[in-house]
């Protein structure tokens, strides 16, 4: 599964993006959040405020219910600000 | 027609290539997004602008789809920029083609409204406060808010999925 | 400013000079109202567009002077043109820069749909059917409409004199 | 008092303007028309559909009851087309 970060939880975690295998219980957007959260004190400190990141799986927007699988392209941002 | 670049573009001839050719044509409206110079967070020496390269064409051919989708347009174009650019530079430029008039001044400012919420672009102020990123505003939620539809009975509705 | 001649105009450098120099310029809106070769009376060869001199700089100059009252303006444009134009040409360019996109938008559509009722312009399509004078549209003062206010005691609403 | 017409009333009139010298009841918008339109059979054919005929005063747009004097400009056109 690759995952992207964008803007401040970019520079938060401190990677642009990276290569991860979850464990079983990931079966979704909102239980990846969790496990990433426990990888370290950046990632608890970029996810502390769950309520704005926003998540794309595929590219596409997606809810926290929304299924994760090997193979997807999972991106966490914070709201857009272009225009 | 959208384009995602780096670098500056020409407002006259972008605009006249929207009805080149086509007399159909009756009124191109379009909007200019510009770097300030002062925003709310301070004096700012120059901005950064990040995109998600893929997810970027993505949202903005969606969204142009459905300003064609909704409105009677000849025409369309959504150009936006990314990287390092000054106060007074050009952001984006959103130009609709139509018929007639309202068609064309509705879907520009629709164009603009979604894209605003919805376009995965960031922005990062270098100002004399420091560098900082740029909080969404509630404001630009409640415009794009404005076009948003009754859903249709088995019809997802454009963004419904956003978290 | 306003401009009312017979020559053509460059729209990019027409919208550049806008916020040339002015930094505190978030966005512009623009509407071009181009001629089209069909119209609702058939095909058309080419117009002509008659006007009052004197009366038609005023009412432009008063209709600037209502959009800059109601919308912070940092910058507003009408040029119109008059005399033989062909399809495909220009007519029209309204042009609003402000700090925020929502002012320069609603801005830009107040100017050309108060223009299009209140500025004396008639047009007369040579066609296929002969040369004949343009009917104005209901729809026109149904758009005009919009922008209509209460009046206020002891205030003159714009237009209402207008029999 | 000089008159101006334009669009189709010029065409049906036959001139760009006059100056003219109205009689004494002449003292409104609506009289100047009344007498205009007995002037000849070009007048009254311009003048038929009065509910779409615009008057302007010294260049601003008034109603048939507007008041008129010597040394006004009056002119009389169709609804407006531009834009």
């Amino acid at each position: 599964m690759k995952l992207l970060y964008f803007a401040w939880i970019r520079s938060k975690i401190g990677i642009a993006e990276e290569e991860v295998a979850p464990p079983a219980e990931v079966t979704t957007v909102g239980t990846l959040l969790d496990w990433l959260a426990s990888r370290g004190p950046n990632y608890a400190e970029a996810l502390k405020a769950r309520a704005v990141v926003k998540t794309a799986v595929n590219q596409e927007y997606v809810d926290p219910d929304h299924p994760v699988q090997l193979g997807d392209e999972v991106a966490l941002f914070p709201p857009v600000t272009g225009g | 027609m959208i384009r995602v670049q780096q670098e500056d573009f020409d407002i006259g001839a972008e605009l006249a290539r929207l009805s080149d050719g086509d007399h159909s044509v009756g009124g191109i409206a379009s909007f200019i997004g510009l770097v300030r110079d002062m925003t709310p967070d301070g004096a700012i020496g120059s901005m950064t602008l990040e995109h998600y390269p893929g997810m970027t064409e993505k949202q903005l051919a969606a969204i142009e789809a459905e300003a064609q989708r909704r409105w009677p347009l000849q025409a369309s174009l959504i150009i936006h920029r990314y990287g390092r650019l000054a106060p007074g530079d050009r952001i984006v430029l959103v130009a609709t083609a139509s018929a007639h008039r309202q068609a064309a001044l509705e879907a520009c400012a629709f164009l603009i409204d979604w894209l605003k919420t919805k376009a995965p672009f960031w922005k990062m102020e270098d100002g004399t406060a420091g560098a900082h990123w740029v909080e969404a505003k509630t404001s630009d939620d409640a415009a794009a808010e404005r076009w948003a539809r009754p859903e249709a009975p088995g019809e997802k509705a454009p963004g419904k999925k956003q978290g």
